[in-house]
């Protein structure tokens, strides 16, 4: 089907970076469903860690492949088996690797690799049920396969069955200890919510199928939808009446449909809702699932997407706007958020706002860039916050922290690289990826208000500043509102936590410098520096993201955004350690304000009463009591077996005479009838 | 006409009448039984006219000697005494029976004149054991080896049917 | 011509067998079981003082029985009743037709088969003549309307239903040896000798048999290739003539005298005619299969008229050979009549559970087995032979 | 074939009628099961009548398969018979008409 990568390349390679992660789940899984004899812990994490581990290698060895081939046709395509093939339509389980999936499997195996490294000892003080610990390690392997899968699947189906395998592993994840109801209650609400997102993906699917088929281009392969999209870019499709009518561009639609996923799984307004929740899982899963990798499927969509965006400016617009109130309105909630979790859940929905917003904008590779360093500074955050929480006993309220710099001043210190990271305070990671956002908003003249996005991205750095370092601070310094006693028993977390750690910080610091602006690049004088924007540029189009602004311009854009976060920064420190006392004065003062900011804006009520209370009732009364229990069982079975019984009862029985006799006359008599008519 | 197209006639003859008998002998029915040999033998006269040898002796084999005893066996066993059966059944189910007789008879001899395929001449040993019997171990081998399922669970079943209950 | 000479066989047969053996047969029986019990048998009728050693007993017996009269007891389906005895003889006497009781002769005129019917399918023949016994029995003890009788022919009928089955299956190995049903060629089959360790030769175990072994020869009679299967088929067929020790249908001490309890003078006479005639049958059929018909042993038929042919001349050759042959067969019938008189006399009666039990749980099996283990050899020495 | 094959077909066709007017009217079960006996018969005739004319010794294994059917018939259905004389105490149709409304 697709063209095959060049010789040089072996492709079959591709399939082992799945495969590894899915057998060390496979195996967990016999072992624990089926033959239900348990692995020691030793054996359980050696083997999730070794599989996550070897595909990394592999990824690492296909990606090294990958950069062998000319600049021009970077791509392999391992074609394993026609997984569907019905008439017409087929679906191969077929992956590629191009850029995008390279940058993509990349983040996915290393920082999950780390991850799982973390989790070793975060579980292991949970002896809330003897099989969790191997539970748990089954459930991570089969995330990351699903992940790879939906990262490196070559066309949209393969990418919906990963799509659909990270949506269930989250859901399994955030309610691992279901003993709580609570926790079951939020992977059911991850769940539900992120079904109403895959319900446009599909749609979208659909649309996209149905009109190359008609062009008579039935695929769903991306070079070839890509291939033979504009054939189909002008088309024109009616709007439904009560959908308001009127003729929309069929891009725009499939567009919008497809975000309707990507808002459902990178949690942006309206769908955000269920990823504040999802902190209720282990904290490890946090950072890996709803920080670092599955959260940001819906960027890598858009980007991958965006040979059709670009041919939709209505929805690409509708997606800037969107991600950029994500960012603004996560980022006021995180502000007064005290649970340490929730304030880093807060931010990473505000985050995801700006990737979507830069693709958006067409600024695809710095969505992308800002997807990696991200990835490493939010994992880190959250497995910082992580071994806080270890260290105080799963207590994640920041009321009742403060001052542990004396105790554990090695999580304090990687935590603050985090921090200055994600603030966008140069030169660590953030602030090259978010600097290229912002420009990407800047220079986006075709979206309409592009540079109100980018003032509201502006005040958004800041206000990122203001509540992580406010964060930093509540947690670290200042008097501590921790009881002694157990100030003195508190100690540093294991080193299976501490070094991922350390590592992933290192990343945080450095990884900017992967997409180095030119700016920059020419002051320390490397040719072409932004050597991530190249290596991406061929798989994204050369869309209105990159043209040129002057030096001048963009190094006065950037200073604007460092000024936004030392902003930040400073008014943090103003209100937590120069006068600690501010904040309660300014409590008082805007009350409303604050309790509207501390429920969150009353969202989740909001959708309570307008959709959860009504869906409940409807389907209890009118498709359970009415439907299932009232015209199935009633009319339709129940119906059926009356009608035939009082027929059987008032005429049937009686050919049923008992006599075996009788039975004959009427065989020979059907039977001689039969002949005869046949023989007439 | 042939000896055997004499025969022929007088071993239809003897088997309509056999049939007849047993059918319309109400009172006895070990002479219903007996007029049934006859029957078979009859035919079986007639399978050697038609060639049939093999299937001939097996007729006689199966049919007279062991399916007509096992009747007169039951009838014996069971100590049928003849009255019990003298009553005449309902003018209408006669009718009936009758009725389909006649469509039945009518149907089938408006199928014969001109339907029937011409004779052809017959290789050397037809209807001997050795020709049937390699047919039948060849070509039929399969059916066979299932008849011989057949065969066993038609014993069993009248093993189980037959043996007395004894508690 | 043809029909004559099967009347001329028929006739031979039927009066050789009936007017000659059966009077001697009846005398045998009384002198033998005279011999047995001590006593001095059959020796006092006689024509003006002569007693031919008791021959003339079966004369008198006849008298007797045609003189007596003839009773049909109150109850009894006369038709029936009348049927019964003709239905028991007739099988015993058509079954003769298809015993060659000499070989085939060539006086010139063409192949002269010394049998009268000798059909393709002679031995099933014999069979489904065996199976129109049964209906004897069975009406007999029906229609006499007596419950003696009916428990008698309930009795015979399960009994000969049942051994039919194991007789047809015992001798299949004999049609699997001889690759015929006819019995004429059974017989030529049977003409023949066979060098007992032919086999190691037939394997390949040995090169070539040693000459001073050459003597060891072996006629190819039935009974030496299916010993088993001569004597399942000698049980089988002796159960079918319901004599002792498988006479529990008549069975004098339990049910009187079974099926034919209700009958007197010669009707009776009947039932004992066929009961006594099946002897000599069943000794010209057991011959005819197991002990080589009318060949003689080490003799083949070529090797006679050879040998004679110089002394004689091909004609008186031929005819020297055809009286030899045909006595030889008539000799070793009458061996098998004194073989079953022995048994008859030796054994007592078996209890009815155990005659069903010896037919169904030890017979049938081993027929089988049998039909099994020969079929298996003639694989093994055709596979040999190519 | 020394008699032409409609009058064999003809000859079955009405001993498959007998056949048919005994199952139908008789009403002791042994006999209906003989009349059965005979219908099986009158097949076998006209199997064995085509057989004859076609020259094919297909119709002769056909009989074979029906004369096996046929045996196990009756054993199966004279035990049936017996054990139901057993528990009724009566052979006649009629009596066992106990499976109905």
């Amino acid at each position: 089907m697709v063209e095959t990568a060049g010789p040089a390349a072996d492709t079959t390679i591709l399939r082992w970076i799945p495969l590894f992660p899915l057998a060390a789940a496979v195996i967990h899984g016999v072992l624990l469903g089926l033959l239900r004899r348990p692995l020691a812990r030793r054996a359980t994490y050696w083997l999730s860690c070794g599989a996550v581990a070897a595909s990394f290698l592999v990824s690492l060895f296909a990606f090294s492949q990958l950069l062998g081939l000319p600049e021009g046709q970077r791509a392999m395509v391992d074609d394993v088996y026609t997984w569907i093939g019905a008439g017409k339509f087929s679906a191969e389980a077929a992956f590629l690797l191009d850029p995008i999936s390279a940058v993509m499997i990349l983040i996915v195996t290393f920082v999950g690799f780390l991850i799982h490294v973390y989790s070793i000892g975060y579980m292991d003080d949970d002896h809330r049920e003897d099989k969790g610990f191997q539970r748990f390690f089954c459930y991570l392997n089969l995330f990351t396969f699903s992940m790879l899968v939906l990262v490196l699947a070559d066309n949209l189906v393969l990418m919906f069955l990963g799509w659909e395998g990270v949506g269930l592993c989250s859901y399994l994840l955030i309610g691992f200890w279901y003993s709580d109801r609570w926790n079951a209650y939020c992977g059911m609400k991850a769940f539900v919510v992120n079904r109403i997102g895959d319900f446009g993906f599909l749609v979208g699917i659909f649309l996209l199928f149905a009109a190359l088929a008609d062009v008579g281009h039935p695929t769903v392969a991306y070079r070839e939808i890509a291939a033979a999209f504009p054939s189909i870019t002008d088309r024109l499709v009616q709007i439904p009446a009560w959908l308001g009518g009127g003729e929309w561009k069929l891009a725009t639609v499939i567009g919008l449909c497809f975000f309707v996923g990507a808002a459902g799984k990178s949690a942006q307004i309206p769908l955000y809702i269920w990823l504040p929740d999802a902190m209720a899982g282990p904290t490890p899963v946090s950072a890996l699932i709803h920080a670092a990798t599955m959260v940001t499927a819906g960027v890598y969509m858009v980007c991958r997407m965006s040979f059709l965006y670009e041919a939709a400016p209505g929805a690409s617009a509708v997606i800037a706007w969107t991600g950029a109130l994500t960012a603004l309105f996560a980022a006021t909630i995180a502000i007064v958020q005290t649970d340490i979790k929730k304030v880093l859940a807060y931010s990473t929905v505000s985050q995801l706002g700006y990737m979507i917003l830069a693709a958006g904008c067409g600024g695809y590779a710095a969505a992308m860039f800002h997807l990696g360093t991200h990835a490493f500074f939010k994992a880190l955050l959250f497995l910082g916050s992580g071994a806080v929480i270890f260290a105080m006993h799963h207590e994640q309220n920041t009321d009742k922290m403060g001052g542990l710099w004396s105790t554990i001043p090695r999580t304090g210190a990687v935590f603050l690289v985090g921090v200055i990271a994600i603030s966008g305070i140069p030169p660590f990671s953030g602030f090259f990826s978010k600097d290229e956002i912002l420009l990407s908003a800047y220079v986006a003249e075709r979206v309409p208000g592009h540079l109100w996005i980018w003032g509201i991205g502006v005040f958004t750095a800041l206000l990122t500043a203001l509540y992580m370092f406010r964060v930093y601070f509540r947690t670290f310094h200042g008097v501590t509102r921790v009881p002694p006693d157990q100030m003195r028993k508190m100690h540093e977390a294991p080193a299976t936590m501490l070094q991922p750690l350390y590592v992933l910080a290192v990343f945080a610091a450095l990884a900017g410098l992967a997409g180095l602006p030119q700016v920059y690049g020419d002051w320390l004088g490397i040719p072409d520096s932004n050597s991530l924007g190249h290596f991406l540029a061929p798989a994204l189009p050369a869309g209105h993201g990159e043209h040129e602004v002057s030096h001048a311009l963009e190094l006065q854009l950037s200073l604007l955004a460092v000024a936004a976060a030392s902003a930040g920064f400073g008014l943090a420190w103003w209100l937590y350690i120069r006068s600690p006392e501010l904040p309660a004065r300014m409590r008082e003062t805007l009350a409303g304000l604050h309790r509207v900011l501390v429920n969150k804006y009353y969202v989740d009520e909001l959708y309570d009463a307008l959709f959860v209370r009504p869906l409940i009732w409807v389907s209890d009364r009118v498709l359970y009591r009415g439907v299932d229990a009232g015209l199935i069982d009633q009319v339709a079975v129940g119906g059926t077996a009356r009608a035939v019984q009082a027929f059987a009862a008032r005429g049937l029985k009686y050919a049923q005479s008992g006599l075996a006799q009788s039975y004959l006359i009427l065989m020979v008599v059907g039977t001689v009838a039969i002949v005869g008519w046949l023989l007439r | 006409m042939s000896a055997a197209a004499v025969l022929f006639y007088v071993f239809a003859a003897m088997t309509v009448v056999a049939a007849l008998g047993m059918v319309l002998n109400v009172r006895n029915t070990v002479a219903s039984a007996m007029s049934l040999v006859v029957a078979m033998i009859a035919l079986a006269g007639i399978y050697v006219i038609l060639e049939a040898h093999l299937v001939a002796v097996i007729q006689i084999l199966v049919y007279a000697g062991a399916i007509v005893v096992l009747f007169l066996f039951v009838v014996m066993l069971l100590n049928l005494r003849s009255d019990a059966f003298a009553v005449p059944r309902s003018r209408l189910v006669k009718l009936l029976g009758m009725v389909v007789t006649g469509w039945i008879l009518w149907v089938f001899v408006r199928l014969l004149p001109g339907s029937l395929p011409a004779v052809k001449a017959l290789p050397e040993g037809f209807g001997g054991f050795r020709d049937v019997g390699r047919e039948l171990f060849t070509s039929f081998v399969l059916p066979f080896e299932v008849t011989s399922f057949l065969l066993l669970a038609a014993i069993v079943g009248a093993v189980v049917l037959a043996k007395r209950r004894i508690d | 011509m043809p029909e004559i000479g099967v009347i001329i066989k028929v006739l031979f047969m039927v009066l050789v067998v009936m007017a000659a053996l059966l009077p001697v047969i009846t005398w045998v029986e009384r002198k033998q079981s005279a011999l047995m019990q001590d006593r001095i048998g059959a020796n006092r009728a006689d024509i003006a003082g002569i007693t031919v050693i008791g021959l003339l007993h079966p004369l008198a017996d006849v008298l007797k029985l045609l003189s007596k009269e003839d009773v049909v007891p109150a109850g009894a389906n006369r038709v029936m009743h009348l049927i019964a005895p003709v239905l028991a003889l007739v099988p015993a006497i058509i079954i003769l037709a298809a015993i060659p009781f000499g070989g085939v002769y060539d006086f010139g005129s063409g192949p002269v088969s010394l049998v009268a019917a000798d059909l393709d399918w002679g031995m099933l023949y014999i069979l489904a003549a065996g199976s129109i016994a049964t209906y004897g029995t069975v009406l007999a003890g029906w229609s006499s309307n007596s419950n003696w009788g009916l428990l008698g022919s309930l009795r015979g009928s399960a009994q000969m239903i049942s051994y039919e089955v194991t007789m047809g299956l015992s001798i299949v190995g004999i049609f699997m040896v001889f690759n015929t049903l006819k019995l004429q060629e059974m017989a030529q089959a049977q003409d023949a000798t066979f060098h007992l360790l032919g086999f190691l030769e037939t394997f390949g175990w040995i090169s070539h048999l040693p000459s001073w072994l050459s003597w060891l020869q072996v006629p190819m009679w039935g009974v030496v290739l299916q010993p088993l299967g001569f004597v399942m088929f000698l049980t089988c067929i002796m159960a079918e003539n319901k004599r002792p020790p498988f006479d529990v249908p008549e069975g004098e001490s339990e049910i009187v005298a079974g099926y034919h309890m209700e009958y007197s003078g010669m009707r009776f006479g009947l039932f004992y005619t066929a009961e006594f005639l099946e002897v000599p049958v069943i000794g010209t059929i057991v011959t005819t299969l197991f002990l080589g018909g009318w060949a003689i042993p080490f003799l083949s038929t070529q090797d006679i008229i050879g040998g004679l042919i110089p002394v004689f001349g091909v004609g008186a050759a031929t005819g020297l050979c055809l009286i030899l042959q045909v006595l030889t067969f008539f000799l070793k019938v009458i061996f098998m009549i004194w073989l079953q008189m022995q048994i008859r006399w030796t054994l007592p009666r078996f209890r009815y559970d155990q005659v069903m039990d010896l037919c169904w749980k030890i017979m049938l099996p081993l027929s089988l087995a049998n039909i099994f283990v020969t079929g298996l050899a003639i694989l093994l020495i055709q596979e040999a032979g190519r | 074939m020394p008699v032409p094959l409609e009058h064999v077909i003809g000859l079955s066709a009405v001993l498959f009628a007998i056949g048919t007017i005994g199952a139908l009217t008789r009403r002791n079960l042994v006999v209906i099961m003989m009349s059965i006996e005979l219908m099986l018969n009158a097949v076998n005739l006209a199997l064995l009548g085509f057989s004859r004319a076609w020259a094919d010794p297909t119709g002769q294994i056909f009989v074979l398969m029906v004369i096996t059917v046929a045996a196990a018939e009756v054993a199966v259905g004279l035990g049936i018979l017996i054990s139901l004389f057993r528990n009724r105490d009566s052979v006649n149709v009629e009596d066992v008409s106990l499976l109905k409304w």
